[in-house]
């Protein structure tokens, strides 16, 4: 395991809402290896997009610290980020060439004469026509502004880049070029990376190591390998569970109980506890610590430190034989 | 919850209350030397300090400023230099006369201008709509005074129906002198309260209009719609009861602005409100009305702001039953 | 326009023919839907799948009769329960809708009218449709609200919407759809705004609700898992023209169309690690700039002179149907990654 | 040069020319205004008598009903005032005066408004809540009694010679006063949504500062929502100023706006004379009612709902 490019521990952010003090990102610890691929998976109002832009440097955080290693090959440590919505990430009055050129000026990167030159070479690289810098971005698909964000992004030449869901608001074809397109470039530039999704399947093929947060609280954390074959957190389970899967037509999914509960007001205890077919005691009064369990994962929940190996808290979901032939029998209920 | 809100408001209402004072105080003290005005322009040094101390500015100013607001939450607001009498009662007075006028052009501007724009709205392609447009457009271009003279001009002068200044004969209930009693009082009251009103009137029309259709193409509509529900009940029991809502806070604050306006209302016609008071105030520079005015109608608009505000949360229950 | 094969099943529920939607412009009339036709058998859920901007959401407003203007149907018809009803005049359109034809949209949050309760806008809709009483109206109302899964349902009936969670309010959503007992529901995008544990619970209850009532859907998503799960039979749209239709486990398993392969290919597995996602390049076409023919052939591998000159009318290729003049041989998916 | 030409080209082929040729008041309206500003500026050689050369005026034509109107004469077509001026001439430099004064108001407004606007929305916290705080004071009081109320005590503190010559300039200030919350708000509104947009943060993380994005990034894309509000606004600025001088306290007598003239002719109403105040009134209401049909046609063309 090479030393991580980035640590972080006991990261909190808190909010001030209606009176009360909200944690969204409550106490959380990971480090991501250089040169790899962390993801953060989870459910909206979980904290990742607020984590992430902590890691940004975009937000402070309330507490808990967040170091980078320095740099291999007399590299300089730079964030850049790739963002969700491709209408929102690049300033409608500006050309797209100005937009990428900017974060080389300004940190002059490149000698005055050469950064028009570095700007279609970028746009050639991530897929797009050298002529495109005099266009603005409304002369765009949402795909290609995508990559036009990619480009800005890779003109800072950072050493670490910050996802947020990039591919959340594409098509399924045009998401498929910008994942190819990433992991590409994050292979040819040796980038770290952080990778925001609350898309399971997206989250497995970019990444090495995915974490899984649940209302501000990192609950599992696992090489993307072992995360799939042996889920350990009963949330993780239903996440991979409720997941609609292709070809395999009706499944008997045991449709998990209740609702994610609002970040305003989190139950005590371990917070997925309403929602826990194997909910204890314990689990009602006591947070429980992530700790590291066998082949590189680490999980926080009170009933898999007491069982001595892996529980099964959410039935693997039967497939009900091939979909319904065509002449519409009335279905087995599901 | 509703007390925090109220709270808040009321802050919010004291905070532009004592700031207006300060406006006030600070008016009443260093502007045109209320010491001259007084003793006479070539009175000796002395009997300046002397009226100076009778009037007790050579206190410190904090101090000043206390008395001043502990005297105008009586009503005491000192002595009109132009008529020679205490503020409160040329005050007293005139509200009436203001308040009336206000009053009629309010319900002509709301009863009439928000119907019309609910219309507009509901059918933007007839042919009323379009002249309700270009009515409005005329109605916000054409100032308060040149409509009041071009009333004149017709009803006064060519036909001769309306007398064109005066309150008419007024009937004395108690303090309060209201024209709502005589024919005459209505006559002379008429053609002010429709200057008042047309540009207020065109104001919540093309304010309720685009309101209306902003809701007309909203999620909720389309799906009333699609659940095939009476195009009556879209249009008023859903979409108009979302208009109202934002209609409310600004009708609120224009009603507010009414009483300004009544001020070129008033000069055009000569009637005998506030509006013509403080014209007349400012242009012979008598400070005490003019401060005491100032309270009024950020007192008035306080008043009215809260009002809006508390109506608004009565109202929409979004704001009301927190989950 | 071929005649689809009369396959002893009863008469379907709905049938539309060369479904031809048109949306004035300042370049000139656009073609949103060019040529569309299916059939939706009773108590059947026929998935709509395709990209944004295909004109999926479009198929299903047209069946409503709630296009926004300037968009209107300019040809083909929509049978429904064998009378036609595309050119039905407004008032007798809107009878229909609710009690015969009912919708989902896929925003919880904006659904729902946020100044009436809960329980106002279902009484209001059952008694616009059905004979009750207002008593009687509010125990079905109550009663609904327990059948969708809203807990304690008597007090939560004069809720306001936005004392309800979205999950909770999809649920009420589907409730008011149901409640005039439609034969038929139009399910744009349901689940789209909502969190995957959340959309589980929803699509069963939308599945079984509808199952216990022989209630016809039309499920339109962009989610090919959500189809594979739900659907009986799909209908993949591409450029407002339908590539394919069929049952769920060919369309899906053994996809003919190139385009449907493609976007088969570049669905990133859940179930196990993919290298490389296989990648249609390009661009759907934007309505303005329709490609001649058939609409994929820019992008299509096998495209031959006939995709670039004439539009592949749909014919039979086992128990499905495809507009394509070289349907791919039906290997499964598997090899063709 | 060549942006210029690439600007052309692009205006050319864009949406808002092709709204402005299929709106006919968008383009009448346009044309008018030019007219309006073409009198104005060109009023010297249009007027066919200065009206502030009093040598020239002739006592005993005043009072002249305009040309159409029997007693009148072809020399003064509208006819003429209480002093003898001929309405054309004087009604030409009095637009000319209102237009002077609605236009710089404005622009005052619009910078005070703007700038505050900008600080307000992207700074946000204290400095946010005092610039709002302010706003809702000013809002307690409406354009007219804020204008009113300013020149008035000016006019009591400042001795006489000193206001006449001040006059003008505290109008302005006056008007521009009362106008500029409309643009702090908006502005601010706009800038708020803004700044949180994520191409603002994408340059935050390349470490620029605050007021450089705020005038690289942010500014220009407040620009369409100011020029709706401030060319509807000049519409507003010109009643206001016209208010004011017909309530006897708006510019100096010496050299008189619409308003003034409006005024002026208000006192001979009764005696007949209609023409010394009607012309005059219609003038303004023209000028005013084009700037505010050429406003909507521009707010609807720029807002990205509509299009």
């Amino acid at each position: 395991m090479s030393s991580p490019y980035l640590s972080v521990k006991n990261l909190s952010r808190e909010f001030k809402a209606q009176g009360r003090t909200v944690r969204a990102v409550d106490n959380v610890s990971f480090e991501i290896p250089a040169g790899t691929t962390f993801s953060l998976v989870g459910e909206s109002g979980c904290g990742k997009t607020t984590l992430a832009r902590v890691i940004a440097g975009l937000d402070k955080p309330s507490a808990g610290s967040l170091n980078f290693a320095a740099p291999t090959g007399g590299r300089v440590q730079r964030t850049q980020m790739i963002f969700q919505d491709p209408y929102a990430s690049l300033n409608p009055r500006w050309r797209v060439g100005d937009a990428i050129a900017e974060p080389i000026t300004f940190q002059n990167l490149r000698p005055r004469t050469e950064v028009k030159q570095r700007v279609e070479d970028l746009l050639v690289r991530v897929g797009l026509a050298a002529a495109d810098t005099a266009k603005f971005p409304h002369e765009f698909s949402g795909g290609q502004r995508q990559r036009v964000s990619i480009a800005r992004a890779l003109a800072g030449e950072p050493s670490f880049l910050v996802c947020d869901e990039p591919t959340s608001a594409l098509d399924v074809s045009v998401q498929a070029q910008i994942l190819n397109l990433l992991k590409r470039l994050e292979k040819e530039e040796g980038l770290t990376s952080l990778f925001i999704s609350h898309n399971l399947a997206v989250v497995r093929f970019v990444s090495s190591m995915i974490g899984v947060m649940y209302l501000g609280r990192l609950v599992e954390v696992a090489p993307t390998a072992e995360l799939f074959a042996a889920p350990r957190h009963p949330y993780t389970q239903l996440l991979l569970e409720a997941i609609p899967r292709i070809g395999q037509g009706r499944r008997a999914v045991a449709v998990p109980a209740g609702e994610l509960p609002s970040p305003l007001a989190p139950p005590p205890g371990c917070t997925f506890h309403p929602r826990c077919p194997a909910v204890m005691d314990i689990c009602r009064r006591e947070a429980p610590a992530l700790k590291p369990v066998a082949h590189g994962a680490s999980v926080a929940c009170h009933a898999v430190e007491a069982a001595s190996q892996p529980i099964r808290f959410m039935p693997k979901a039967a497939a009900l034989g091939a979909a319904l032939s065509s002449n519409l029998t009335s279905g087995v209920p599901a | 919850m509703m007390l925090r809100f109220l709270l808040g408001r009321l802050a919010n209402a004291a905070v532009v209350m004592v700031l207006v004072s300060m406006l006030s105080f600070s008016l009443f003290n260093f502007i045109g030397d209320p010491v001259s005005n007084l003793v006479g322009e070539n009175a000796t040094v002395n009997e300046r300090d002397a009226m100076r101390h009778a009037l007790g500015l050579d206190q410190p100013l904090p101090l000043q400023y206390l008395k001043f607001v502990g005297r105008a939450v009586q009503g005491e607001f000192g002595v009109s230099y132009r008529n020679i009498e205490p503020v409160s009662r040329v005050i007293a007075s005139r509200l009436p006369a203001t308040l009336e006028l206000s009053l009629v052009a309010a319900v002509l501007a709301l009863g009439v201008g928000i119907p019309m724009g609910v219309y507009a709205g509901l059918k933007p392609r007839s042919l009323l709509t379009r002249g309700l447009q270009v009515l409005s457009l005329v109605g916000i271009s054409v100032p308060s005074f040149v409509t009041g003279i071009i009333l004149i001009l017709i009803f006064s002068i060519y036909l001769n129906w309306l007398p064109s200044f005066g309150r008419g004969d007024t009937v004395m209930l108690g303090a309060w002198s209201t024209g709502f009693l005589s024919a005459s009082g209505w006559k002379s009251l008429l053609m002010p309260a429709v200057t008042l009103a047309l540009f207020q009137l065109t104001l919540f029309m093309r304010l309720t209009r685009t309101q209306m259709m902003e809701v007309l193409r909203s999620e909720y509509i389309k799906f009333a719609r699609a659940r095939g529900l009476r195009e009556r009940s879209i249009n008023y029991r859903h979409a108009l009861r979302n208009t109202l809502i934002p209609i409310i806070t600004v009708a609120g604050l224009q009603l507010g602005s009414m009483i300004a306006f009544s001020i070129i209302t008033e000069t055009v016609f000569q009637w005998p409100g506030l509006g013509l008071l403080i014209i007349q105030a400012i242009s012979f520079g008598d400070v005490p009305v003019i401060a005491a005015y100032l309270l009024l109608i950020a007192l008035l608009f306080v008043v009215i702001n809260t009002v809006v505000d508390l109506l608004y949360f009565a109202v929409d229950p979004r704001l009301r039953a927190q989950r | 326009m071929t005649t689809l094969n009369a396959s002893p099943a009863p008469a379907p529920l709905l049938s539309v023919r060369g479904l031809r939607v048109q949306i004035p412009t300042r370049h000139g009339p656009l073609l949103a839907l060019d040529d569309v036709s299916f059939d939706i058998a009773r108590g059947e859920i026929l998935g709509f799948v395709g990209e944004s901007g295909a004109g999926k959401s479009l198929t299903g407003m047209a069946v409503l009769g709630l296009l926004d203007a300037p968009a209107h149907i300019a040809a083909g018809e929509i049978i429904f329960d064998g009378k036609p009803v595309h050119a039905l005049p407004a008032s007798q359109m809107r009878k229909l809708r609710g009690r015969r034809i009912a919708a989902i949209f896929q925003d919880p949050l904006l659904s729902l009218n946020p100044l009436l309760t809960v329980g106002d806008q279902l009484t209001e809709t059952m008694c616009t449709h059905l004979p009750l009483t207002s008593e009687e109206a509010r125990e079905r109302a109550i009663d609904w609200l327990r059948q969708v899964g809203i807990p304690s349902p008597a007090e939560r009936v004069d809720a306001y919407p936005h004392q309800f969670s979205g999950g909770m309010r999809q649920r009420i959503v589907i409730a008011l759809a149901l409640c005039a007992e439609p034969d038929l529901v139009i399910a744009d995008e349901p689940t789209t705004a909502l969190d995957v544990s959340v959309q589980a619970q929803v699509l069963e209850l939308l599945r079984t609700q509808c199952r216990e009532r022989g209630t016809a859907v039309l499920l339109v998503t962009h989610d090919m898992g959500v189809i594979s799960e739900n659907a009986d039979r799909v209908a993949v749209m591409y450029a407002g023209h339908i590539a394919e239709t069929g049952p769920v486990d060919q369309i899906v398993n053994r996809p003919r169309h190139p385009y449907t392969r493609g976007l088969m290919g570049s669905i990133p597995p859940v179930d196990s690690d993919a290298q490389w996602l296989q990648q249609i390049d390009g661009a759907m076409p934007r309505l303005a700039s329709r490609p001649t023919g058939c609409a994929f052939h820019p992008r299509c591998a096998h495209a031959s002179a006939q995709c670039v000159s004439t539009q592949p009318a749909p014919h039979q290729e086992a128990d499905a149907l495809v507009a394509c003049w070289h349907p791919q041989q039906h290997a499964p998916m598997a090899e063709a990654l | 040069m060549k942006t210029l030409m690439l600007t052309a080209r692009r205006w050319r082929h864009s949406d808002l020319a092709w709204s402005l040729g299929r709106s006919p008041e968008a383009w009448i309206s346009a044309l008018v205004l030019l007219a309006y500003l073409g009198m104005a500026v060109l009023a010297p050689l249009l007027a066919p008598q200065n009206p502030f050369d009093l040598a020239a005026l002739d006592l005993m034509d005043a009072r002249m009903p305009p040309a159409w109107v029997d007693g009148g004469q072809l020399k003064y077509l509208f006819g003429t005032d209480g002093q003898g001026r001929d309405m054309v001439s004087v009604m030409l430099y009095g637009l000319r005066m209102s237009l002077l004064v609605g236009v710089a108001s404005t622009l005052l407004s619009l910078v005070v408004g703007v700038t505050l606007g900008l600080v307000a929305g992207y700074v946000g916290g204290r400095i946010d809540n005092v610039i709002m705080r302010a706003a809702d004071v000013q809002l307690s009081f409406p354009a007219i009694l804020v204008a009113l109320l300013i020149d008035g005590l000016s006019r009591t503190v400042l001795p006489r010679a000193v206001h006449e010559q001040l006059s003008l300039l505290i109008v302005i200030v006056a008007i521009a006063l009362a106008n500029w919350v409309q643009y702090a708000r908006t502005v601010r509104g706009v800038t708020m949504i803004e700044k949180d947009k994520d191409y603002v943060n994408a340059v935050r993380l390349i470490g620029m500062g605050r007021a450089r994005i705020l005038f690289r990034h942010v500014l220009p894309n407040i620009l369409s929502p100011v020029l709706v509000i401030a060319t509807l606004s000049i519409g507003l600025a010109v009643l206001t100023e016209a208010t004011l001088s017909f309530l006897g306290l708006g510019v100096p007598a010496t050299s008189p706006s619409l308003g003034t003239l409006i005024r002026l002719g208000n006192e001979v109403l009764f005696s007949g004379e209609w023409w010394i105040t009607v012309l005059p009134g219609l003038l303004l209401v023209g000028l005013v009612l084009s700037v505010n049909l050429f406003g909507d046609w521009l707010r609807d063309a720029l807002n990205p709902r509509l299009k």
